[in-house]
């Protein structure tokens, strides 16, 4: 039967979310004088400034267990179901908490390192993942190898013992702040395209080894480029089989696109918000009428948005499996996120000049069609993989 | 939690998915059409398309919404809403929802004067077939099915209530509608009385034109999956400049946004349906966000597959026409997009 | 200097205009009993009943010399300016005249037997042609070329004094009704793609021709196949050179998406009578504010591209061109058509299901991304001939 | 009838491009922003940047609409309308428009005092910028280049006049803003008194207003073009599977869609020009129309560019940024493009 309530004891697990965070948001705020409620002003954790307080929010996260709540409890997790992910999520955009600045390891390394991971890599990874000791960007991107993946020429050569990497990766996501980097490296030299891949997990404190922050569009030194000069990395440093490294790759792009990298509670918090910008900034008059359409639709689609994903973790639960549907999810939510704040911006009218809190996030929702695979190409994939068309 | 149907949900879906499929196809659905094509009134109901009706009660379709006690299924709508879908898809040119999904409940419930003809027994045997213009501010004008239903139900203005009237008591014009299936008619003479109320109970007229709304938004679903899987069919066939037209980046991309848009409107229209089935507080605004998202789906999805298509999409010796067209019917009646929005609106206290 | 005023010339010019159509279009529509004003309901030009009321209307036009208005006064015209044409046209759409069952002679095909023909050949057919006498449909696609023009695989062989035709053509607009087809033939069997093509001239009458009408989306019999069984045409049904019909063809083509095939003061016409529909139909609300804004900017883009054009004729006026630019007036005008009959479909309601001036209206517009070129094809030469992105 | 520019006005835009292209390429944009990169208020001016208005000085500009009597060209809006569109083009972070197009013709026709170093003389000289808060209902926040103006025009909400104040008096505080170039302030403490009005007069202060929105509009025109020439030139050198970016007709599509609404608006700013430079009762119509266009246009165009160019184009190092949110922050002052879609309603009686 369909169901759309919670059961009582995940309502219990929200209540229980809901006052963690938000003592615990007060108490983080406060110690470091960051205002309260909407007021509050959170640098941001992609600059070098703000990186460091999130650090110290990430780990109160882990020490409540809420850090990787669906993880076994041996890795730091509570061995949650995705449903209290879900719940978890829509709890914490709701409070305002801040974005995840682990969210690269957590949700994008560590279900390929569930997958493909040795006992051994699980064990020295993942603890030191959640409790964000560790923290992991992902070098997949070089300045020629974009929406081509396939097309990237950092090198690993095999050595005694390990492999000399080689080559640069580029528009890391906080590269300037992390402690390591997981990504794909040419381990054949004479291979092409998607054969002869390495998925390497590397240390960016090692020697050979160069990392510069660079500025995003919304301010934020947000992105890196990392150098690699005959860096070495040991032979467990490989995820997965040696040169099979694009089938790995592949499943962690799956999860990006997928449920984990985008949660609906993170646009039901915003649409939320647009509602509350909405019943502010509207004066009578028919130009706000129109603006009302606009806020209205937007909330329907983050609603759809978190109705399709509870019918996709319905599936799940029940022993289904995410693919090529991922595009879907993708084009939505991005789009969705675009609509949001252009309506808030055109709410704020002549405010939007001011780099606050709805522009700055304005500014990030514009990058959502870009990362994680342009909208252009997961709409190639949706087309080709769900409808059946031709790939040329 | 669990957002899925029931097995027996899904089964009943697939059978009448597969009865439909066979009695129902494009060649049906045209015949439903007047022999000049323009849509132009009542005659004769050709032997094909009385028979899609007669196998819809054959399979106990027609009373899934009407109590065991009067011989139907007394299912709810997260039992019908895919049948609706299915009925959509098929482009059924019957009143489907209107019969099955607001009138069988309705007159169950209102325990109100069903007789001359218009009885429950004979809405699940298949002889009556109701019509219905229960949309707020609703005119009379261009009511689909009006004018071949054997009754057709109205709101009246003043009071709120709900008559049902039977052909002699409603003035029915035909007039010529665009989608050429639907046999509307104006109500001219509505004549409502005491004798022809079925409810004036708010609660009860609210949740008939919410089946209503749910009916019609479930319909443009199904609609809209058919132009999409005849426009894959299309472009995978169609060759120009060397190659299939759907290996083009830019048709991909019309049919990706086809997809998405049609793939996150079903949820909302599911959801509604549970809403409605549970009585929940929120079913005015999940049914009105349901509606509007459907019709903007169906329209999105209409405009890509004409475009796909090109030519051959515009003419009417192909079939796309005919699921175009019930899909702007279904967008334009039981309120519009724009109409709903502003229901979810009022329902969010904006 | 810029100067947006007509002169007291073109004033003079533009009342005789209304002046006569009102007075004509009365006349006209009283001998049918077809009503008056908004309310007049007149067959569709595209139906074989409605075909002959407006062959009347058209030859009523041809008496007046506005059929033509441009060509020289040997041929039937006024030798009137563009900016006459311009206006005409504006007042012709305003005052709710029918659209041109000829259009597709005097707008596309004349301009290229003014380029291309023999002096010869604009005596003969020019004349004819305005007058409605002859009435020309065009013969470009075929069931295997339609976006693919060059695939185009109908043949025309040379025979003593003429050339056989075979093949089919089809979409032929109007064609079950004409009299006359214009299009390209394959006369160099070698020949591939573009080359060996010759643009002919062909009597729909003769002995193996055979037209099929057939239905269009908004039910009128507006199409038609023409089939071609050793069908011989003279040698002087060649417009141009032999085995360079492709180059008149462009000339063509280019006509139809530029200047000619829309004018203006079609869509400013739309765009006052959606007003007026929105005056009619709006309630008060929140829904009826957010069609107004939608309202408010179909009239706008009507009044854009009314610019756009007045531009594009001073440009012409002083001795300029219209090249590839004339994709972007298509984009336009057939999009901003669309978006006009969109609006006025939601502002119907469910009156929308009624089949009438406007459904109908609606159902027509919607082939305007199609016809004479998709968008699609239209966006590619935007990109590469007027940015020049790379064609691939 | 002739809707084009003369040889005069077509030679004055390309002598301002020529040199705009020289002395205010983005490195000069990129200089006006403070040091941090985030815009947070004023600070010394680089010489470069000082430099770009020496120069539009230099070569008459500034007193473009400054009557000949006070040493300018007294010319009119159709004059000065390509030359907004190069400032936009080039991105001056400079307050031209209000300074060029708004203040001086108004501070001229009202015979204001202009004194304290606010002259008109300044303003062809080159001395005084002044910076504008003129849309109704403006309530004096983030006022764009206030931070570093040696005047600042605001509109008085109780009696409706216009005021110049100096620095002194209104209360001036930096804000950080979205594009960090424009040197933003709120008007925290604004002293509008006699001796500092410009104007009471309702025609005078409308098409004060009007000349910033059509100035805006047409900065908007040159922004949207500069971003579109940017993205070209980047799709046709990037390669990705082993061809152009700019070979994929999805990119194609993008940029034509770019170039649709970019070519169709330019004809509404430069028809508001003309109603404005004749003074034609549609002035504020045109003028709204221009600015609702050109808004949505440059907002496409740079959606469009953003996109394709990807990752690059979403860094600071990159030139895109300068462009684009200049774009917003034009869209965003002078009403934005809904609030001009109303006043054109209005003007249209409905």
């Amino acid at each position: 039967m369909t169901n759309l309530t919670w059961s009582a004891g995940e309502e219990r697990f929200r209540a229980e979310a809901r006052g963690w965070l938000e003592e615990h948001l007060a108490t983080w705020r406060r110690r470091h004088g960051l205002g309260t409620g909407a007021d509050a002003q959170v640098p941001s954790g992609d600059t070098r400034e703000g990186f460091a307080l999130h650090l110290e929010w990430e780990r109160m996260l882990f020490e409540a267990r809420w850090a990787a709540l669906s993880w076994p409890e041996a890795y730091g997790g509570r061995a949650g179901s995705l449903w209290e992910w879900l719940i978890f999520e829509e709890e914490y955009y709701r409070a305002g908490a801040p974005p995840r600045v682990t969210q690269n390891g957590i949700f994008l390394l560590a279900p390929s390192v569930f997958e493909f991971g040795t006992p051994e890599q699980q064990q020295r990874i993942l603890p030191r993942m959640a409790a964000a000791e560790d923290l992991w960007c992902q070098g997949w991107s070089e300045p020629n190898a974009g929406s081509d993946l396939a097309a990237l020429t950092s090198r690993a050569t095999k050595v005694d013992g390990g492999w000399l990497l080689n080559g640069q990766k580029t528009w890391t996501t906080r590269g300037a702040f992390c402690t390591h980097l997981f990504g794909l490296f040419r381990s054949d030299p004479g291979s092409e395209r998607h054969k002869g891949l390495t998925y390497l997990l590397v240390p960016l404190d090692g020697d050979g080894v160069t990392v510069r922050g660079f500025g995003r569009l919304d301010g934020d030194e947000g992105f890196a480029e990392v150098f690699f000069t005959d860096a070495f990395v040991p032979d467990d440093a490989v995820l997965g089989k040696v040169d099979q490294g694009w089938s790995v790759a592949m499943a962690t792009t799956g999860s990006e696109r997928g449920l984990t990298l985008r949660s609906p509670g993170r646009f039901l918090a915003t649409a939320d918000r647009l509602v509350d910008l909405y019943r502010r900034c509207a004066h009578d008059g028919p130009a706000s009428a129109a603006m009302r359409d606009r806020v209205i639709e937007g909330w329907m689609r983050a609603e759809a948005y978190q109705l399709f994903t509870l019918g996709t973790v319905t599936a799940l639960t029940e022993g289904g499996a995410v693919g090529a549907e991922s595009s879907i999810n993708k084009i939505w939510w991005s789009e969705l996120d675009v609509a949001l704040h252009e309506a808030a911006v055109d709410l704020l009218g002549s405010a939007a000049v001011v780099d606050a809190a709805w522009t700055k996030a304005q500014q990030f929702a514009l990058a959502g069609p870009i990362y994680a695979g342009t909208n252009e190409i997961q709409r190639n994939i949706a087309a080709e993989r769900v409808l059946g068309l031709p790939r040329r | 939690m669990r957002f899925a149907f029931t097995e027996d949900q899904l089964g009943f879906r697939d059978a009448v998915r597969s009865m439909l499929d066979k009695e129902c196809p494009a060649e049906v659905v045209r015949a439903a059409w007047p022999d000049d094509g323009t849509g132009a009134g009542a005659r004769a109901e050709p032997a094909a398309v009385a028979a899609v009706w007669a196998r819809l009660a054959d399979i106990g379709v027609l009373g899934v919404a009407v109590p065991e006690a009067a011989g139907g299924l007394g299912l709810a709508e997260l039992d019908w809403v895919l049948l609706a879908e299915e009925a959509g898809y098929a482009a059924v040119p019957h009143p489907f929802v209107e019969t099955v999904a607001v009138a069988a409940p309705l007159l169950a419930s209102a325990g109100a004067p069903t007789g001359g003809g218009r009885s429950l027994a004979g809405i699940v045997g298949g002889t009556v077939r109701i019509a219905a213009a229960l949309t707020p501010g609703h005119d009379g004008r261009a009511v689909p099915y009006a004018a071949r239903a054997d009754g057709v139900l109205v709101h009246a203005r003043s009071t709120g209530a709900v008559h049902l009237l039977g052909p002699d008591e409603a003035g029915v014009h035909s007039v010529r509608t665009v989608d050429g299936a639907i046999d509307a008619a104006d109500l001219t003479d509505r004549r409502c009385h005491d004798g022809n109320v079925v409810t004036a109970a708010p609660a009860l007229v609210d949740q008939a034109f919410d089946r209503g709304a749910l009916g019609a938004a479930a319909q443009l679903l199904g609609l809209a999956r058919h132009m999409l899987d005849l426009t894959v069919g299309y472009v995978v066939e169609r060759r120009q400049f060397g190659v299939p037209v759907g290996s083009f980046q830019a048709v991909k991309h019309h049919l990706a946004d086809a997809l998405v848009h049609l793939e996150l409107a079903r949820p909302a229209v599911h959801r509604a349906a549970y809403s409605a089935a549970v009585g929940s507080p929120n079913r005015a605004r999940d049914v009105s966000m349901a509606k509007a998202m459907a019709s903007d789906a169906a329209r999105l999805v209409g405009a890509k597959a004409l475009q796909c298509h090109g030519a051959i999409g515009y003419t009417v010796e192909y079939d796309l026409h005919l699921y175009l067209k019930r899909a702007w019917a279904l967008a334009a009646t039981w309120g519009t997009a724009a109409w709903h929005r502003d229901r979810v609106g009022r329902a969010m206290g904006i």
